[in-house]
C-alpha cells in the first residue's frame, strides 16, 4: 500500500472501527443505529478502495437506504422508555475477554500467513459481473430472488396483527 | 501487501460485532451487532477478490450476502414485532420462553 | 484506486465542491421566488413584487429575516441529533451532484456506476428526515419522519425500476454513457413509461404535493420539521429544493438527452440545454403542486405499489423484449 | 352331544350380556340369567336322558401347542358329568330364581346375576372339561367368581375380608392341584382327561399325582386344614352360599377326586390318606357345629361335616356312593340354605337363640326345612339316609373300622345339631320383638324351597336299595353298589333317630336343665372357638408371614427404594446443574460457542497445522 492509499485506508477503517465501538457500546439505541449507518458508509468507502465499487454503492443502497431505515422503523416501534441496553459490566467484561482473544488469533493467524496475492487485478466492471451473475451463479442468483421473495411474504405474515 | 490489512480489519469487525451480539440486551441491537458481523466477513470476501486472482467472485458472493442480509434484517424485524406484541419487552435476557 | 494527494489533484474536488454549493444555493434561491411566482400565478395574484424586480429579492429578504430570527432547541429534544438532522438532509441531495454530467466532458466524477449512485444517494436523505423528526421529541414530528421515511422506501423501487429501461437501451450505468447514448434519440421516446413513473417518483420523493403527506400541516402540524426555526428550517428548505432541482436535472438526462440541444441545435450551449430542461420539469412540478389536492397515506401507497411498480415492470418487460428482438435496429437507431 | 358346550356357554353369554348391558336391564336382569340357566338345566336333562341310553362322547379341539406340550380343549360327557350337570344346573336354576326374591332391594342387583351366571358357567365349564389344563382353568375361575360372590357385599369388611380369606385359602390348595398336573403331564406326557386316567401310573407317581390333586380338592372342598375359609363365607349373600354348598365350589373338590378316582385308585396311600382327612374334617366340623350359634355358620359346618363324609366314601372306595351323597346333599344342602335364607330374610338375624316359633308364622319355610333337615340328619327313609347309608356300609365292609366309627359318630352329632337346629328356631314360644315382622318369605323364595323338597326328601330313592341301587349302577356302569348291612342300617338308624331325640328333649321338651353344660367348660370353649384353628393359623402363619414381608419391605424402601430415589436424586441434582447451561440465552450459548471456536483453533494450530 502506498502511502496515500495507506493514509485513506486507515482515515476509513478508523471511522469504521469507531463507529462499529460505538455500535455495540452505545446507551442510545438509535444513536447506534446512526452509528451503524456510518459504519457502513465507511465498509463502502473501503470497497471503493478495493475497486469494487458497484460492491460499495449497493451496500450504500441496500445497507444505508433500505436496512438501516428498517432498523430505524423497529426502532420506533418498539421503543421501551428506560430499558437497558448493555448486559451488566461483569458480563460484558466476561464475553470481552474471549473475543478479544478470538479476534486476536485471527489477527495474528492472518499476519503470520503468506498468502499467494496478486497485484493489481483490474476492477471488474458492472458487465462482468452481471454475466457472472446470469451465468456462473445463476442458479444462487434464482434462489436468493426466491428466498427474498419467501422473506417479504413471511415478514408480513409474522408481523401482521393477528386478527381475533 | 494490503490484504493482510484489510483481512485484520475485517477480523477487529467480526470481533466487535460479536462482542456487541453477546452482550446487547435489546433485540434490535443483537441484529447490528450481527450485520457489523456480516460486514466483516464481506470485507474479507472482497480484499480477497481483489488481491487474489480468483476473479470477482468474492464481489458475487459478498452481493448476495447483502441479499440475504436485508432479507434477515427484514424477517427479523417482524419477529422483533412479533416479539414485542407477545411479551411487550424486546429485551433479550427477559425473553426466556424457551427456558426450561 | 488511484489516490493523489498533490496539490494540483486536491483543487480541483475543492473547486467542484464550492461549484456545487454555490449553484444549488443561487438556485434555490431562484427556486423559491419562482415558487412563489408560479402558486400566485396560478391564483391570480401577483405574489412578492417589493423587493427587486418583481420581488427577486424577495428571497434575500427572507433569508436575512431566518438569519436573525430566534434559533429555538426544543427542551424534549436531543439536541446533537437535532443539530445533525438538517445536515443529513442537505447533504445526500447535494451529493448526488456529483454525478451530473453538465456537458460533454464536463463532469465531477464519471462513476461507472453512476446511476446506481444517483439512484442510492439521495435516498440517504430519508435517514435525516428520521432523525429530524426523532430527535424532535415531539410525537408528530417523528410521525411526519416515520412517514416520510416509509414514502421514501416505497417510491425508491419504482424510481429504480423505471431507469432500468434506459440502462438497457444506453447499454451503460455511466451518466456520461447514457447521454451519449441519446445522441439521435431522446429516451424520452421509446421510455415514455419508464420517464412518467420516474417523474412521479420523484415528485414524490422529494415530498411536494401532491405526495407532501409528511409535512401535512392540516394532519402533522409541520411534519418532521415542526420543531425547527431559523437557518435550521432554511436548510431543510434548501435541501428540499436542491432534490426537486436534482430530480429533475437528472430526469433531463436521462429522458431529455442532457446537455444537449432539442436536434444537436447549438451544441455549445451544453449546460444551458440543461438547465433549461430541468427547468421545464420544474414548472410542471410546480404547476402540479398548486393544482392538485393532497393524497391520503392510503392512496399514496397504493399509487406506488400498485400503479408504478407494475407500470415500470411492465416497462422493463417491454424494453427487454425491444431489446432482445431488435437490437440490431436499435443500435441503429440510436446511432 | 356337540350341542353340549352350550351348557356352559349360555350362562357365560348371560354373564357378557349383563356386563356390558346390565345397567340397562336393571331390575330385569334375571330374566337373562335365569333364562340362560333354565335353558342350560334343559340341555343338561336331555344330556342326561341320552346318557342313560347309553352314549356318551369325548370331543377335543386342539388349542394351543407349547413346544412338547398340546393342548387340548374339548368337552367330555360321561356318566359322572351327566349327573353332575343335573345337580349344578338344576340347584342353580333353583338358586338363581330364589335370588329374585332375596336381592330384590341389591343396589348392584345385574352384577349379582352376571356374577351368578358367571360362577355357574364356570363350574360347568368345570365339570365338562375334557382337559385337565382346562378344567384347571375353569377351577380357577370357579374361585375368582366365589371370591366376587363372598365379597358381594364389600362395603363390610367383614365380606371382603372373608372372600381374601376364601382367595387365598383356596390358592393353596390350587397350587397342589397345579403340581398335580405337572407331575401327571411327566408322567402321562399329555393332559387330556381320558388318556390320563387311562394311563397306568407307577404307585409312587400315582400318590404324588393324587396327593397334589387332594391337596386342591381339600381347599376346594374345604377338608381340614384348609377348611377355614368356608364359615367365614357366609358373608356373602345367602343364596350364594346355597350355591357354593350345595353344588358349584364345594362340589368341585368332591368332583376332582371323584374324576380322577382311577388315580387315587392306584394308590393305596392316597385313598387312606383322603379317607383319614375326610373322618377328620367329618367330626371336628360336626363337633363345631354343636355349638355354633349362627344359623348359616351351623350349616356351614355341616357341610364341610358332609364333605368329609364324601372323602371318606371316595377313600373308602365308595366311589358311586360318594357321587351319590354329593348330589342328595347338594339339594337338600340348598333347600336348608335357601331356607335358612328365608328365615334371616324374615328375621333378620342369624342368631338361632333370637328366634324360635317361628313354624307358626312361616309354615311353608318351616316345613321344607325339616324335610331338608331330616334329610340332612339321616332320618330313614330320606335321601340322606340312603347315601350316607352307603358310605357307612362301604367303610364297614372295608374294614376301615376307625374312619367307619368317626362317620357313625359324626352320623349322631349331625342328627343332634340338626335337632337342635330345628327346634331352637321353628319350636317353642316366639320372642316379642318377633311378632311384628316375621312373616313368610315371597313366593319366589318359598317355591324354589317346595321345589326343592322334593328331591331333598326322594332323591335318594333312586340309589337306595329298594331300587337295586339305581343310582350306583349307573355310576358304575351296571355293577350294584355294596350290599345291604343290615347291622350299619341298624346302627345308622339308631344314631339318626337317638341324636334327633337327644335334641328334641333338650331344646323342645326342657326336661333337662338349661345350665347341663357350662359354657366355660374347656372342651366347649374349644369347640366354640372352632379348634382355635383361625388363631393357630393366624399365630403361626400368618404372623410370621406378615413379619417376614415386613422385614422385606422395609428392607425394599430403605435399600432398593433408597437406592432407586438416590439414582433419582442425583439425576435430578446433575439436572440442575447442566441445566444451568441451557437457560434459554442465545448470547450464552453464542458465548460458549466463541469459547469452543477458541479451542478449535488452538487445536488445529498445535496439532493439525495445515
Amino acid at each position: 500500500m502506498s502511502g496515500p492509499e495507506l493514509v485513506v485506508f486507515s482515515l476509513l477503517g478508523l471511522a469504521g472501527v469507531g463507529s462499529a465501538v460505538a455500535v455495540v457500546s452505545g446507551k442510545d439505541l438509535f444513536r447506534s443505529t446512526l452509528f451503524f449507518g456510518s459504519f457502513l458508509l465507511s465498509v463502502a468507502g473501503l470497497y471503493f478502495t478495493l475497486e469494487a465499487s458497484f460492491v460499495g454503492i449497493m451496500q450504500i443502497f441496500v445497507y444505508v437506504g433500505g436496512v438501516v431505515v428498517m432498523i430505524l422503523f423497529g426502532i420506533m416501534l418498539t421503543q421501551q422508555e428506560g430499558a437497558r441496553l448493555n448486559a451488566s459490566l461483569e458480563r460484558r467484561l466476561t464475553v470481552a475477554g474471549p473475543v478479544a482473544l478470538l479476534a486476536g488469533i485471527l489477527i495474528a493467524a492472518i499476519m503470520t500467513t503468506s498468502f499467494k496475492t496478486v497485484r493489481e487485478v483490474p476492477g471488474v466492471d458492472i458487465a462482468t459481473l452481471g454475466k457472472l451473475f446470469t451465468n456462473d451463479y445463476v442458479l444462487p442468483f434464482e434462489i436468493v430472488s426466491v428466498l427474498l421473495l419467501a422473506a417479504l411474504v413471511g415478514a408480513v405474515v409474522v408481523a401482521k396483527e393477528r386478527e381475533k | 501487501m494490503g490484504l493482510e490489512y484489510y483481512l485484520a480489519l475485517s477480523a477487529i469487525f467480526f470481533g466487535i460485532g460479536l462482542y456487541g451480539a453477546l452482550t446487547r440486551r435489546n433485540a434490535v441491537a443483537v441484529l447490528l451487532s450481527i450485520e457489523i458481523m456480516l460486514n466483516g466477513a464481506t470485507l474479507n470476501l472482497v480484499s480477497f477478490s481483489r488481491f487474489t486472482p480468483a476473479k470477482s467472485t468474492g464481489q458475487v458472493f459478498t452481493l448476495f450476502i447483502m441479499a440475504v442480509a436485508a432479507a434477515e434484517v427484514a424477517v427479523g424485524l417482524a419477529l422483533v414485532f412479533a416479539l414485542y406484541r407477545a411479551a411487550k419487552t424486546v429485551d433479550v435476557d427477559e425473553i426466556d420462553m424457551l427456558r426450561g | 484506486m488511484n489516490v493523489d494527494f498533490t496539490a494540483g489533484s486536491l483543487l480541483v474536488p475543492a473547486a467542484w465542491g464550492l461549484g456545487f454549493v454555490l449553484f444549488s444555493a443561487l438556485n434555490v434561491m431562484f427556486l423559491v421566488w419562482m415558487e412563489r411566482k408560479v402558486s400566485a400565478d396560478i391564483q391570480s395574484r401577483w405574489g412578492p413584487m417589493v423587493r427587486g424586480y418583481h420581488g427577486s429579492m424577495q428571497l434575500l429578504a427572507d433569508m436575512v429575516k431566518l438569519l436573525i430570527k430566534e434559533d429555538i432547541l426544543p427542551a424534549a429534544a436531543d439536541k446533537k441529533m437535532f443539530a445533525l438532522a438538517p445536515f443529513l438532509v442537505f447533504i445526500p441531495a447535494l451529493l448526488a451532484l456529483l454525478v451530473l454530467p453538465i456537458g460533454p466532458g464536463l463532469i465531477a466524477r464519471d462513476m461507472g456506476v453512476g446511476l446506481v449512485y444517483y439512484l442510492a444517494v439521495p435516498s440517504l436523505a430519508s435517514i435525516g428526515i428520521f432523525v429530524a423528526g426523532w430527535s424532535s421529541g415531539n410525537k408528530y414530528s417523528t410521525l411526519g419522519g416515520m412517514r416520510s421515511a416509509a414514502q421514501l422506501i416505497s417510491y425508491e423501487i419504482p424510481r429504480s425500476l423505471s431507469v432500468l429501461g434506459v440502462v438497457m437501451l444506453a447499454g451503460t450505468l455511466s451518466m456520461m454513457g447514457i447521454v451519449n447514448a441519446q445522441k439521435s434519440l431522446w429516451f424520452i421516446i421509446p421510455q415514455i413509461l419508464g420517464f412518467l413513473v420516474y417523474y412521479i417518483a420523484s415528485i414524490a420523493e422529494v415530498g411536494r404535493t401532491p405526495f407532501d403527506l409528511p409535512e401535512g400541516e392540516s394532519e402533522l402540524v409541520n411534519g418532521y420539521f415542526t420543531e425547527y426555526s431559523g437557518m435550521r428550517f432554511s436548510f431543510f428548505m434548501m435541501g428540499e429544493y436542491v432534490a426537486l432541482l436534482v430530480a429533475c436535472l437528472m430526469g433531463a438526462v436521462l429522458f431529455l438527452g442532457g446537455w444537449r440541444g432539442p436536434f444537436g441545435l447549438l451544441p455549445q450551449l451544453g449546460p444551458v440545454w440543461l438547465l433549461l430542461k430541468a427547468y421545464a420539469l420544474v414548472y410542471v412540478a410546480m404547476v402540479v403542486r398548486w393544482t392538485l389536492p393532497r393524497y391520503r397515506i392510503d392512496q399514496l401507497l397504493e399509487i406506488s405499489w400498485k400503479v408504478l411498480l407494475p407500470i415500470s415492470l411492465i416497462n422493463v418487460a417491454l424494453t427487454a423484449a425491444i431489446v432482445f428482438v431488435g437490437g440490431e435496429w436499435l443500435r441503429g437507431l440510436l446511432g | 352331544m356337540t350341542y353340549a358346550w352350550l351348557i356352559p356357554a349360555l350362562p357365560a353369554a348371560s354373564f357378557i350380556i349383563l356386563l356390558f348391558l346390565g345397567k340397562r336391564f336393571g331390575k330385569w336382569s334375571h330374566f337373562v340369567s335365569v333364562g340362560a340357566i333354565l335353558s342350560a338345566f334343559a340341555i343338561s336333562s336331555f344330556i342326561l336322558y341320552q346318557v342313560i341310553g347309553g352314549r356318551g362322547s369325548e370331543v377335543l379341539i386342539p388349542w394351543l401347542s407349547i413346544g412338547e406340550l398340546d393342548l387340548n380343549v374339548g368337552i367330555l360327557i360321561d356318566r359322572l358329568t351327566a349327573v353332575m350337570l343335573m345337580v349344578v344346573t338344576s340347584v342353580a336354576s333353583l338358586v338363581q330364581i330364589y335370588s329374585v326374591g332375596y336381592m330384590k332391594e341389591d343396589r348392584r342387583y345385574h352384577w349379582y346375576f352376571a356374577c351368578l351366571s358367571l360362577f355357574t358357567a364356570a363350574m360347568l365349564m368345570l365339570v365338562l372339561s375334557a382337559n385337565y389344563v382346562q378344567m384347571y382353568a375353569s377351577w380357577e375361575l370357579v374361585g375368582l367368581c366365589s371370591y366376587l360372590l363372598i365379597g358381594f357385599w364389600f362395603e363390610k369388611k367383614a365380606a371382603a375380608d372373608a372372600a381374601k380369606k376364601a382367595f387365598v385359602t383356596t390358592r393353596i390348595g390350587d397350587v397342589g392341584f397345579l403340581l398335580g398336573l405337572v407331575v401327571l403331564y411327566y408322567a402321562v406326557g399329555n393332559l387330556d382327561v381320558g388318556s390320563v386316567l387311562a394311563a397306568r401310573l407307577a404307585p409312587a407317581v400315582a400318590t404324588a399325582a393324587s396327593l397334589l390333586l387332594f391337596l386342591g380338592a381339600m381347599g376346594k372342598s374345604a377338608q381340614f386344614p384348609l377348611h377355614v375359609w368356608l364359615p367365614d363365607a357366609m358373608e356373602g349373600p345367602t343364596p350364594v352360599s346355597a350355591l357354593i354348598h350345595a353344588a358349584t365350589m364345594v362340589a368341585a373338590g368332591v368332583y376332582l377326586v371323584a374324576r380322577s378316582y382311577p388315580i387315587f385308585a392306584a394308590s393305596g396311600v392316597a385313598m387312606d390318606v383322603v379317607a383319614g382327612i375326610g373322618a377328620v374334617t367329618a367330626l371336628m366340623a360336626a363337633t363345631i357345629a354343636l355349638v355354633q350359634r349362627d344359623i348359616k355358620r351351623i350349616l356351614a359346618y355341616s357341610t364341610i361335616s358332609q364333605l368329609g363324609l364324601m372323602m371318606i366314601g371316595l377313600g373308602v372306595g365308595a366311589y358311586s356312593a360318594a357321587v351319590f351323597h354329593l348330589t342328595t346333599h347338594a339339594f337338600f344342602k340348598a333347600l336348608l340354605f335357601l331356607g335358612a335364607g328365608s328365615v334371616i330374610h324374615s328375621a333378620h338375624t342369624q342368631d338361632i337363640f333370637e328366634m324360635g316359633g317361628l313354624a307358626k308364622k312361616m309354615k311353608g319355610t318351616a316345613f321344607t326345612f325339616a324335610v331338608g333337615g331330616l334329610a340332612l340328619a339321616g332320618f330313614p327313609g330320606l335321601s340322606g339316609f340312603w347315601s350316607k347309608e352307603g358310605i357307612l356300609t362301604a367303610a364297614f365292609v372295608k374294614g376301615a373300622y376307625p374312619v367307619f366309627a368317626a362317620a357313625l359318630l359324626t352320623s349322631l352329632l349331625t342328627a343332634f345339631y340338626v335337632g337342635r337346629l330345628y327346634f331352637v328356631v321353628f319350636t317353642g314360644s316366639m320372642r316379642k320383638n318377633m311378632q311384628a315382622k316375621v312373616h313368610e318369605s315371597p313366593l319366589a323364595m318359598v317355591a324354589p324351597l317346595a321345589v326343592l323338597a322334593f328331591p331333598a326328601g326322594l332323591v335318594g330313592l333312586i340309589g337306595s336299595p329298594l331300587f337295586g341301587n339305581a343310582f350306583q349302577g349307573f355310576l358304575r356302569l351296571g355293577e350294584s353298589g355294596e350290599h345291604v348291612n343290615l347291622m350299619v342300617m341298624g346302627l345308622s338308624i339308631a344314631v339318626a333317630l337317638a341324636g334327633l331325640g337327644f335334641a328334641w328333649i333338650k331344646y323342645s321338651t326342657g326336661l333337662l336343665p338349661s345350665g347341663l353344660i357350662k359354657t366355660s367348660n374347656p372342651f366347649f370353649l374349644l369347640l366354640k372357638n372352632k379348634y382355635y384353628l383361625d388363631e393357630i393359623y393366624t399365630r403361626g402363619l400368618v404372623a410370621p408371614v406378615v413379619g417376614g414381608s415386613r422385614a422385606l419391605f422395609s428392607f425394599d424402601s430403605g435399600v432398593v427404594d433408597g437406592a432407586v430415589n438416590g439414582t433419582a436424586w442425583l439425576t435430578s441434582k446433575a439436572g440442575d446443574l447442566v441445566r444451568r447451561a441451557q437457560r434459554g440465552q442465545i448470547q450464552d450459548y453464542g458465548l460458549v460457542m466463541v469459547l469452543g471456536i477458541i479451542v478449535l483453533i488452538f487445536w488445529m494450530l498445535t496439532f493439525a497445522r495445515l
